[in-house]
């Protein structure tokens, strides 16, 4: 059928024509997880314009190629996220925004915010600064572009080799059934 | 009415007893056994503090006793009141207000999730805010929320990742 | 024979989407330029078709997999009857307007068949009111149809298009001002854009139609769109516009989807039964108008 | 025909469903979400569900110094974070009885009157955004770019400024910078009429708006609704005037109300009070005396606070965002209460309010009570 995945495109040659096409049409989710999204509609809109750079927001998980974690995300919404992540279709990317993904940031002692992203979702670049200026978004946007023509940007892959692991982590914070003090 | 007209009349018509204490201009507070608190409420709701603005909980450990606050504001007489009430810590209870403001039953439902006071008569208890609570409420005193965030997310260690 | 019938065929189709993208492209370069911004350039559609197939894609099952098929085939089988300027795909056939519309509707319900199979109830909400604006803006439009064949007694597009030749003042848009005012509110609604955007509406039902689709399938829905662009303003074209030549035709086309996009630049979407109401109310007046106009 | 099919209909269980309306819809505002009991497209049960913000700011407040918590609280309120400061530090300052000098006071007044013409410029794009409008939600938000701007030369940051202090302001106006503030000032105005034209004057919007969540006096203050949205019923009430802080009682003007108390008035009222906004941004800087910015305060930390307790609120864009905060002598706060301006909207009136309404006005509804879920997530 025509509708078959790429799997069977395997040529490696073929592969990296696509991430050029990839790279120049990035699609975000419009989801905001934290207060960095405040600083995505200037970068959306006419000051900043990443629309040049061929993104655009779109309104569901399956339409989307990048998911943007803005800032720290509280045990509620690492469910949704989650959901949201596997309902997206490869290949698919993750940037996380701010400190806070990468190790807590200014809520390191709050009891509703994880520290550190990366033990439950592949991150493939995290942007500094609390919260990222929008020039800083578009220059993560822009790494990323490289890493993705390079075929660096490979997050989705290690989520499905390490499959086990990631339910893992994600799984103790979750569903956990006894008190943890 | 003034601030002192308003005490005055509070003082006359309301005989329970009771502790008025003056913070600023706009506002004070009332203090009053847990059973008069449905009482003074709809007495202060009859002289048209309509609005409900807040009900939340502090957490006095020392002395195990919960502080339970009712913030109203009038915008006839342009007055905060902050009645307050004192419950037992080990078996904190008070009735529900939830029939003199419909949106007492989301605050009692907050303080309920936060501080883990009952409320006699509101039947919506479910959990609000979090995600699966397994542990003591976050807002008590005795819950040491650094040491849940450690155990809990982990610290970070750089080798265990992938 | 029928390899030419079949090179033909693939001529119409290709230029249908190669230009409907592009003219998707302009038109966000348009916008872009109302909203003080620049956007990206104009090849980007093709780049985001390009991305879309190579992404993987989740089918719910396989009546989702054949009605977006059937949804493209739809339009793909009316650009078939859409005389492209001078170029007609089946020289003897000469568009018959009757099939294009009646095979312009084919898309919109392989569409329902698809994305109702999807599940999900904002795709079902959003079908359904892309449904019921059909029903709005078919109206104007069909009389407008009427009128154009009553006063050409042909139903052909082709014959239409001969009728108009010579001044450009020998247009339907000058001879029958009324009727194409109120067809072009009819392709307003018809290409989705604001104020009769209520099947999509991100803001309301997460893009409708569209919410489950991914990889191939919200490539083909890109490429239905660019296809369905080219074709609704090819038949404005054709019908008020009087054809011409290639070129032309085109930039006539070109033209009709800026009108479409300045319009949606500044308008709010209508509630869809308020979109159909008016749909029955103004432009289906002006054309009537128009019609009472022709027959006194 | 409605009711041949509301006749058919009635046994019908099938056209009941679930949808998710957040909190990854774009209809929603923020990380927030609605489980909605629709039939047809219209809402029968709604059931929020908010904590997806939850950082737990109360219980991270107690375990920080008073000072330290400059840096966390203007995180509560993303749109618009300095009024948390200056609730926070009037609330010190009261509790340590510190008199603030004069020209901090009109600083601040600026500041606050800035940051609320952001959230409106927001809140306007907000409106756009949920009716397709999108033309307003670029240029608006472009627009309050020109605020950051400011904000980022006074203050060193675009969103979170950490200004405000307990005893003052951080630091003086650069040079300068009073200017290009009345530039900004009239360049909004200028725009403003754009937007009358753009959003307030046109017909579309103004159909969708009209009897959307339509709320009466009464309704409003029992349902705790503060701010624009119950000027928007008709009280005239104004934290700012009534209940004045910083430098308000000096300034004069006249609270803008609307009668009707429906989406349309309430997104007039907005932009009524943007015009307000401005023209008490304009009569502070013509106003602004000159002096010290700080009160002298003890070393920032090692200070403890008198024992006492205080619920002060200040006027948001969203209506009162208040604090209440205990105080037992320690250098830390004893509790921090946060009350969100849109809590007991977003909360308890969606629920009553959104039953019966169809599912195309669910977003515009929140963007024109300018619901804000870090408010009540905390």
């Amino acid at each position: 059928m025509i509708l078959s995945s790429t799997k069977e495109l395997k040529d490696k040659g073929f592969e990296q024509i696509l991430d050029f096409f990839r790279k120049k049409s990035l699609w975000m989710l419009h989801y905001c997880t934290g207060c960095g999204a405040v600083e995505l509609p200037p970068t959306m809109t006419s000051r900043w314009d990443m629309e040049r750079f061929g993104m655009g927001p779109m309104a569901t998980p399956r339409q989307a190629d990048l998911l943007l974690i803005t800032g720290y995300l509280s045990v509620k919404s690492l469910k949704r996220v989650i959901y949201t992540y596997e309902q997206m279709q490869e290949p698919k990317w993750v940037i996380a925004f701010g400190s806070c993904p990468i190790n807590g940031g200014i809520y390191y002692d709050s009891y509703s915010v994880i520290n550190r992203l990366a033990l439950y979702l592949p991150v493939d670049l995290s942007i500094e600064g609390c919260m990222p200026r929008p020039e800083a978004i578009i220059d993560g946007f822009t790494k990323l572009m490289k890493a993705i023509e390079k075929g660096e940007a490979v997050g989705y892959k290690k989520y499905k080799e390490n499959y086990e692991w990631y339910k893992k982590n994600q799984r103790e914070v979750l569903e956990r059934t006894t008190p943890v003090l | 009415m003034e601030q002192k007209e308003l005490i005055e009349h509070i003082e006359k018509n309301f005989k329970y007893k009771k502790e008025i204490k003056v913070i600023d201009g706009k506002q004070f507070t009332i203090t009053v056994e847990k059973d008069k608190v449905l009482n003074l409420l709809s007495f202060l709701k009859l002289i048209d503090f309509k609005q409900l603005a807040l009900i939340t909980a502090v957490d006095w450990i020392d002395e195990k006793k919960f502080e339970i606050v009712y913030i109203l504001f009038s915008y006839s007489h342009i007055q905060q009141i902050l009645v307050k009430t004192f419950v037992d810590r080990d078996n904190p209870q008070v009735e529900t207000v939830k029939n003199l403001w419909d949106v007492a039953s989301m605050y009692e439902r907050d303080v309920h999730e936060f501080f883990g006071i009952d409320f006699i008569g509101n039947d919506d208890l479910r959990p609000l805010i979090l995600h699966n609570w397994k542990d003591l409420p976050p807002l008590r005193k005795d819950f040491d929320s650094l040491k849940y965030s450690n155990k809990m997310f982990g610290k970070f260690k750089k080798d265990e990742e992938i | 024979m029928v390899k030419t019938y079949i090179f033909r065929f693939l001529i119409a189709v290709l230029t249908s989407i190669f230009m409907g993208l592009l003219y998707m492209g302009i038109g966000r370069k348009f916008m872009a330029r109302i909203r003080r911004c620049y956007a990206g350039p104009f090849y980007q559609s093709y780049i985001d078709v390009i991305k879309l197939f190579s992404k993987n894609s989740i089918s719910h099952n396989w009546i989702m997999d054949f009605g977006v098929m059937m949804g493209f085939a739809g339009i793909i089988a009316t650009v078939v009857f859409l005389p492209i300027g001078p170029f007609n795909v089946f020289p003897d056939m000469k568009g018959n307007i009757i099939i294009i519309m009646y095979f312009m509707t084919i898309g919109y319900l392989g569409m329902a068949m698809g994305v109702a199979a999807s599940g999900n109830p904002n795709a079902t909400i959003g079908i359904a009111r892309a449904l019921s604006l059909m029903i709005g803006y078919e109206i104007p439009f069909a009389l407008s149809v009427i009128l154009l064949i009553f006063a050409n007694r042909s139903s052909l597009l082709y014959d239409m298009v001969l009728s108009q030749h010579g001044s450009f003042l020998n247009w339907n848009m000058f001879r029958y001002p009324f009727a194409f005012a109120g067809s072009l509110i009819a392709l307003q609604g018809m290409l989705g854009e604001q104020p009769f955007d209520a099947m999509i509406a991100p803001a309301e039902i997460a893009s409708g139609p569209m919410v489950e689709l991914s990889g191939k399938f919200l490539g083909f829905g890109f490429l239905q769109h660019a296809s369905q662009i080219f074709l609704e303003t090819g038949i404005i074209a054709a019908m008020f516009l009087g054809g011409g030549t290639i070129l032309g035709f085109f930039t006539k086309q070109l033209i009709l989807y800026l009108i479409t996009l300045s319009i949606a630049a500044v308008f709010s979407r209508y509630r869809f039964e308020d979109a159909v109401k008016f749909f029955w109310i103004i432009p289906t007046l002006l054309v009537l108008l128009q019609l009472v106009i022709f027959l006194a | 025909m409605t009711e041949i099919l509301t006749f058919l209909g009635k046994e019908d269980q099938y056209e009941k469903y679930e949808l998710f309306f957040g909190p990854n819809h774009p209809g929603m505002h923020g990380n927030f979400s609605y489980i909605l009991t629709v039939e047809g497209h219209t809402i029968k049960k709604v059931d929020p569900d908010p904590g997806l913000l939850h950082r737990g700011f109360e219980k991270l407040a107690e375990r920080r110094k008073w000072m330290q918590n400059i840096a966390l609280i203007p995180r509560i309120c993303v749109p618009e974070p300095d009024i948390n400061e200056v609730i926070y530090s009037i609330s010190v300052e009261k509790l340590m009885e510190i008199e603030v000098p004069l020209r901090a006071q009109y600083i601040r007044t600026i500041i606050l009157e800035m940051a609320r013409i952001g959230a409106f410029l927001f809140g306007f794009g907000g409106i756009g955004g949920a009716t397709g409008l999108y033309t307003a939600s670029y240029w608006t938000i472009a627009d309050r770019d020109y605020l950051l701007d400011l904000f980022e030369w006074l203050t060193g940051a675009r969103v979170y400024h950490m200004f405000i202090v307990p005893g003052g302001v951080r630091r003086d106006l650069p040079s300068g910078w009073i200017e290009k503030l009345s530039e900004t000032v009239d360049y909004l105005q200028k725009r403003l009429y754009e937007y009358d034209r753009l959003i307030y004057n046109n017909p579309l919007i103004v159909k969708r708006l009209k009897g959307i969540g339509k709320l009466t006096k009464e309704e409003a203050i029992e349902y705790g609704i503060t701010g624009p949205n119950l000027r928007a019923t008709g009280v005239k009430y104004d934290t700012r005037k009534m209940v004045p802080y910083a430098a308000y009682d000096r300034i004069d003007f006249q609270i803008p109300v609307q009668s009707d108390g429906d989406g349309l008035a309430r997104a007039i009222q907005r932009r009524e009070e943007f015009q307000l906004s401005l023209e008490i941004i304009r009569k502070a800087i013509k106003d602004l005396p000159d002096g010290q910015v700080r009160a002298k305060m003890p070393n920032p930390l090692k200070f403890n606070v008198p024992k006492g307790e205080i619920y002060v609120k200040v006027e948001s864009a969203r209506g009162e965002h208040a604090y209440f905060i205990v105080s037992n002598g320690k250098d830390k706060p004893y509790r921090m209460a946060v009350r969100g301006g849109s809590y007991t909207a977003g909360l308890v009136l969606a629920q009553k309010i959104l039953v019966g309404m169809r599912i195309e006005d669910v977003a515009l509804w929140m963007s024109t009570m300018d619901i804000c879920p870090p408010d009540f997530d905390r």
